[in-house]
Parts: C-alpha cells; structure tokens; sequence
C-alpha cells in the first residue's frame, strides 16, 4: 500500500497519525509540505529514521528543490512524478489529504 | 492502468491543483489512462474560466481545459459544492463542467486506483 | 431512486479524518457517501483523528446557525452503509468511547484498521 | 472603539466567516465601530454574489452584502486575489467591492483592533 | 494580550506553539475547532490545566454546543460572541489562523 | 510612487507561519506587506514555526512551474522593512541556522517575541 502525505510533520499530526497506520512493505510518499520531514538535523528526523529501517519513504524531487530542502535524511529516495506514478501503478493508494 | 482523480482544495491557494496536474501528465506519458478528474470542496475553484494570475505565472484553470480537450478527460466540478460557493455557475473553462457528485462514482468504480490531492 | 446498476461491485472506505463544524469536510463528504449510497458498492466510512468527533452525540449547532448536519449520519444503515469504523487510539485519546456515539460503530485497533484499508479497491479521504 | 476584521477562508468551507460574522453583529450590538471587513485568499470567495446554498441553510454571502448595506460597512474583496482565483469579477454581491490591498492598510491605520478569521 | 485559536490541537500544532508566547496575564480564547482543547480527559487536557494556573482561558458557547463538548475542563470560563468583543476590547490581539 | 501619507504611525507585524508553496500564505503575505510598506507605517516581520522555511536560501521552483517569490523577500529591506525577526526555537527544531535565510535576520527568544507581539497596534497573521 502506498500512503500519501502532502503536510509539514511540523504543524500537522497528518504524517504521525499516517506512520501509526503502516505495516510491513507500505511505501511512504512525501509530496508538496511533505517533504519538509525529509530534512535531517530536525526534531522530526529520528521518526524518520526510525520508518526508514521498516519502510521505504520516497520524496518528490521538485517538492524538494522547491523549498531548499537539504540534506535529506539518508535512505530516503528521491522520485519524480514519473516515479509517482509507478508507485501508484505498483500499489493501492491512500492520500492523507 | 485506469486512474481516477480527485481534487479538494482551491488552486493557487494550495499546491494540491499543481501535483495532480504533474502527476496526471506524468501517467498520460507512461500511458495509462485518466478516466476523468473531478473537483470538490475548494476544489471547484479550479474550473472558473475568469481567473488573470499575474502574467508571470501559471494559469491553473486554463491548464485544467486544455489538459480536457487536448487528452479527452472528463473534468468535472462537484454542482452542489460551487452553488455552496456561487461560483463558476455561468463561467465553467471550456473542457470542463458542473456536474454531481454521481460523476466521482462513476469514476471511482471505473477506475482502478483513486487518487486525492488536497 | 432507479439506477442502472453497474455490474461491478467495489470496496470503497470513506476516511474520515476531518473535526465537524471547522471545516466542511465531514458535512459535504457525507453528501458523497449518501450518493455512492445509490450504486450498490461495498462502502465503508472509517473515523480516524479528529474525524471521531463527527459522530458525538448531543451536537446542537442552532447558537452557530449553520445547519445541524451530523444526524444525518444516522441514516447511512438506511442507505445500506452498515461498516463504520472508529479508529480506538483516536477515541482514547479524545476522552470518547462508544456511548458517545450518535450509532452504534465498530471500534477497532490500529491494526485491524490497516487490513481494512489494505482490502479497498478505493479510499476516498474527507 | 474602531475594529477592522480580516477574513482569509472561503464560506462554507471554514468556519471563519460564520465567526467574523457574529463577532461583527456582536460588536455592532456593544456600539463598536466596524472599520471594514477585509477579505483575502481564498476569503474572496466570500463577496461572489451567485451563491445557490441548500434552503434550510445560511446563505453566506447574502449576509455578508446585507451587513455592508444595513451598518454601512465596508466590506472589500482583495483584487489579485480574486483575480487569481478568476472569481467574482462581475459577480460581486451588492454592499461589497473588489479593491486592492491598500484597503486593508487603511482599516488596520485606523483601527484600535485588526482581528482575522481563518 | 489576547490570543485567538481556532485549530484543534490534536490535529494542528498551532495551540501548543501559541501557548509557548503566552505570558503573565495573556488571555486565551479558544474558537471553532480550537474549543476542542477544553474538553477534559483528553491527552491534551494536562496541557490545558496547566495553561489554566498561570493564564484565563475562554471558550465560545455556540462552538462547545456545536461540538457537543463535555465535559470541560474546570477554570476554563464559557462566553459567548459579545464576551469575545469584550475581550478584544480590554486586549491587543493576536489570531493564530 | 507618492502616497497622501497618513499623519498616524502604527506598528504592525505580519506573523508568518507557513511554509512556502504548499499553500499560498507566505506569497500573498509577502504581497501585502510590499503594498503596506508604501503608507510609511513602522513595520516588521516575523517568522514563527513552518514560516521560517520561508527565508531558506536555493529554493527552485523551476520543476514545480510555479513562480519564484520568495527572492522578492529580499527586497523587503529596500521597500524600509528592516525588522525581520525569526523565533529561535522554530529555526533551531527545523534543523536551520541564520546563514541558511537569504536575508539577515534577527534571531529572537521566545519571551522576546512575545514583548515585540505586545508592543504592536495590529497584528497580521498569514
């Protein structure tokens, strides 16, 4: 299953609430605000590193370039919208809207 | 594969109208087929055809026609929730209509996955 | 109403995550399950987060004067919706449990909740 | 004492505009004095005067027109917002306009209080 | 000074970063989604009691009734859109939107 | 370009607390505070929580073909905008320090932002 999340973890408990539902092979797809939980040195990152060792996390490149984010946290992977779409294809969906 | 979108919020006021249009020109390329994109809540906003942004930037609603007349995707605003707003009654972008919330049904069934940005 | 009933038939789950009133979410996508209503899919709706709260009882909206909208959710069993969730942390942690529910619901864990979304063919967030 | 109030959501699809509603009347009722009702983002959507709401339900954006005609509030609509937005154009209800920001600014000079909803 | 919250603080950090500018005599008001913070046994409600030994806390009626929220926590006072009016009046304002 | 300038001086302070390009808060905001500078108020400008992302230097929007606005914020200083306050607290749980924003900021306490809050006549929130 592909879960889809568009919120800053900074402002939202989307992304938290998200990570409770997760389970063995769910992909993580960080999109638009998203992707500010792809920022290492935060005091989110720890709970991404942590999903890291189960999950895989992947981040929209031109979300990323947008706001400047860097580095990212190790292991997460960076995609496209071509990407995204081949995640969509591989797995059912759900968006955290 | 057969892929459905839906879209919740109003454009320019949030991204959501941008990523689901990247990501639906991203699926037409790797061929799959859009069975149509449908508008609710602020979402509806999305096919007024009277929006001028600066000319610097991009026209959301106009990119949502041409994206409907050039690749023949149904795009369709939710009719009750633009009467809530009192918005695009008379003024929907050519490629685009109001219709019920019937048409996001239709499109869920059709469809072999559901996408929502908001 | 007659519809022309499609021949396949989908799990859909409605996520409802959205706290009544403060937005429009969980109003306007209750018009959406009652629509879907019509086309004999296997619908489920699911609470989850503040999405719990739309289901409180003793909601009275007329000092707002906005229409009270939340009884309605009490004739989806009519229109033949029967599988509602509610996520148990969410309830736990907003001080709510089953009796304060306008319906009866099934109250279920994080990881019953998982399965029950990894079986749709669709999920529609509100 | 002079209040401005800034409104930033849509009808129906937040709360804020049903609250700066009742505080305005709330204030009118204590002998304040409404400077004028600002609205921006997608708070625009606020003044569109082609608003269908269901009948057992409010219709928002009337009120908004009739506080502005009754108490003699201004109540504006941000300009590039809306034009962004492609809303409202020639659709403004009657008791509102559609100004620049510089409409904002002057409320907020003038008032002891600026209050946003959103 | 006034501080005005309308987000729920189980969905939205907005309450919790507004209460960490809160000082001597800062009055909150609590509106729309934002009056969920005062129903009692909530994993926000030690939050609010604690917020409660230093700083009024208000809630709108019409929002507690909308929401059917009960019961609230002890010391946080109900007003209702006049009250609101009152307190702008006595206060500069701030709204955490 | 001449304004009839008002004879009364206020304090004013956006508060920006979202990120950039998720929604559009930071953009219009950034609009507002560029008109308002014309009316010679005494102004200034602070970034709490996500809305110290929004001074992050190398942001490129190119591939989100969306515009570019936050270079405008550069400008702020040129328009007699020169009180840019950032809350220490949200720019160090983000992982930034000061050499990250593309402008010079003053990095506050928390308690000082609360004492430059109370000294305004208005606040503006986006």
């Amino acid at each position: 299953m592909l879960h889809i999340v568009n919120k800053s973890p900074f402002t939202n408990n989307t992304l938290t609430e998200c990570l409770r539902f997760v389970t063995q092979g769910t992909v993580i797809l960080l999109i638009e605000d998203g992707v500010l939980a792809a920022k290492s040195g935060t005091v989110y990152s720890s709970k991404m590193t942590e999903t890291l060792k189960k999950n895989e996390v992947y981040v929209i490149k031109a979300d990323i370039l947008a706001r400047g984010v860097s580095p990212i946290i190790d292991g997460i992977k960076v995609t496209d919208y071509e990407g995204f779409v081949d995640l969509v294809e591989k797995n059912k969906v759900h968006s955290w809207v | 594969m057969k892929i459905a979108v839906q879209v919740i919020e109003g454009p320019y006021n949030n991204q959501a109208s941008d990523s689901a249009y990247h990501f639906i020109t991203a699926a037409l390329a790797r061929g799959h087929k859009i069975v149509g994109v449908f508008f609710y809540h602020n979402g509806v906003i999305n096919v007024c055809n009277m929006a001028k942004p600066p000319q610097d930037d991009r026209n959301i609603q106009k990119r949502w026609g041409e994206l409907g007349r050039e690749n023949g995707i149904d795009i369709v605003a939710c009719i009750a929730a633009s009467k809530r707003r009192g918005i695009c009654a008379d003024h929907v972008i050519e490629g685009a209509r109001v219709s019920g919330l019937g048409q996001l049904t239709d499109m869920t069934i059709e469809a072999d996955r559901l996408v929502t940005f908001g | 109403m007659e519809k022309e009933k499609p021949k396949i038939v989908k799990k859909i789950m409605f996520v409802m995550r959205h706290a009544p009133h403060g937005t429009i979410y969980s109003y306007e996508g209750l018009e959406t399950a009652l629509i879907m209503a019509a086309y004999e899919q296997d619908l489920s709706m699911t609470f989850i987060g503040d999405g719990v709260f739309t289901l409180v009882k003793n909601q009275k909206t007329e000092s707002l004067g906005t229409k009270g909208f939340v009884a309605t959710y009490g004739v989806l069993e009519d229109y033949g919706i029967e599988k509602i969730y509610v996520d148990k942390q969410s309830m736990e942690d907003r001080g709510l449990k089953p009796d304060d529910f306008i319906i009866p619901v099934q109250v279920k864990e994080t990881s019953e909740i998982s399965a029950l979304m990894e079986e749709q063919d669709a999920t529609v967030p509100y």
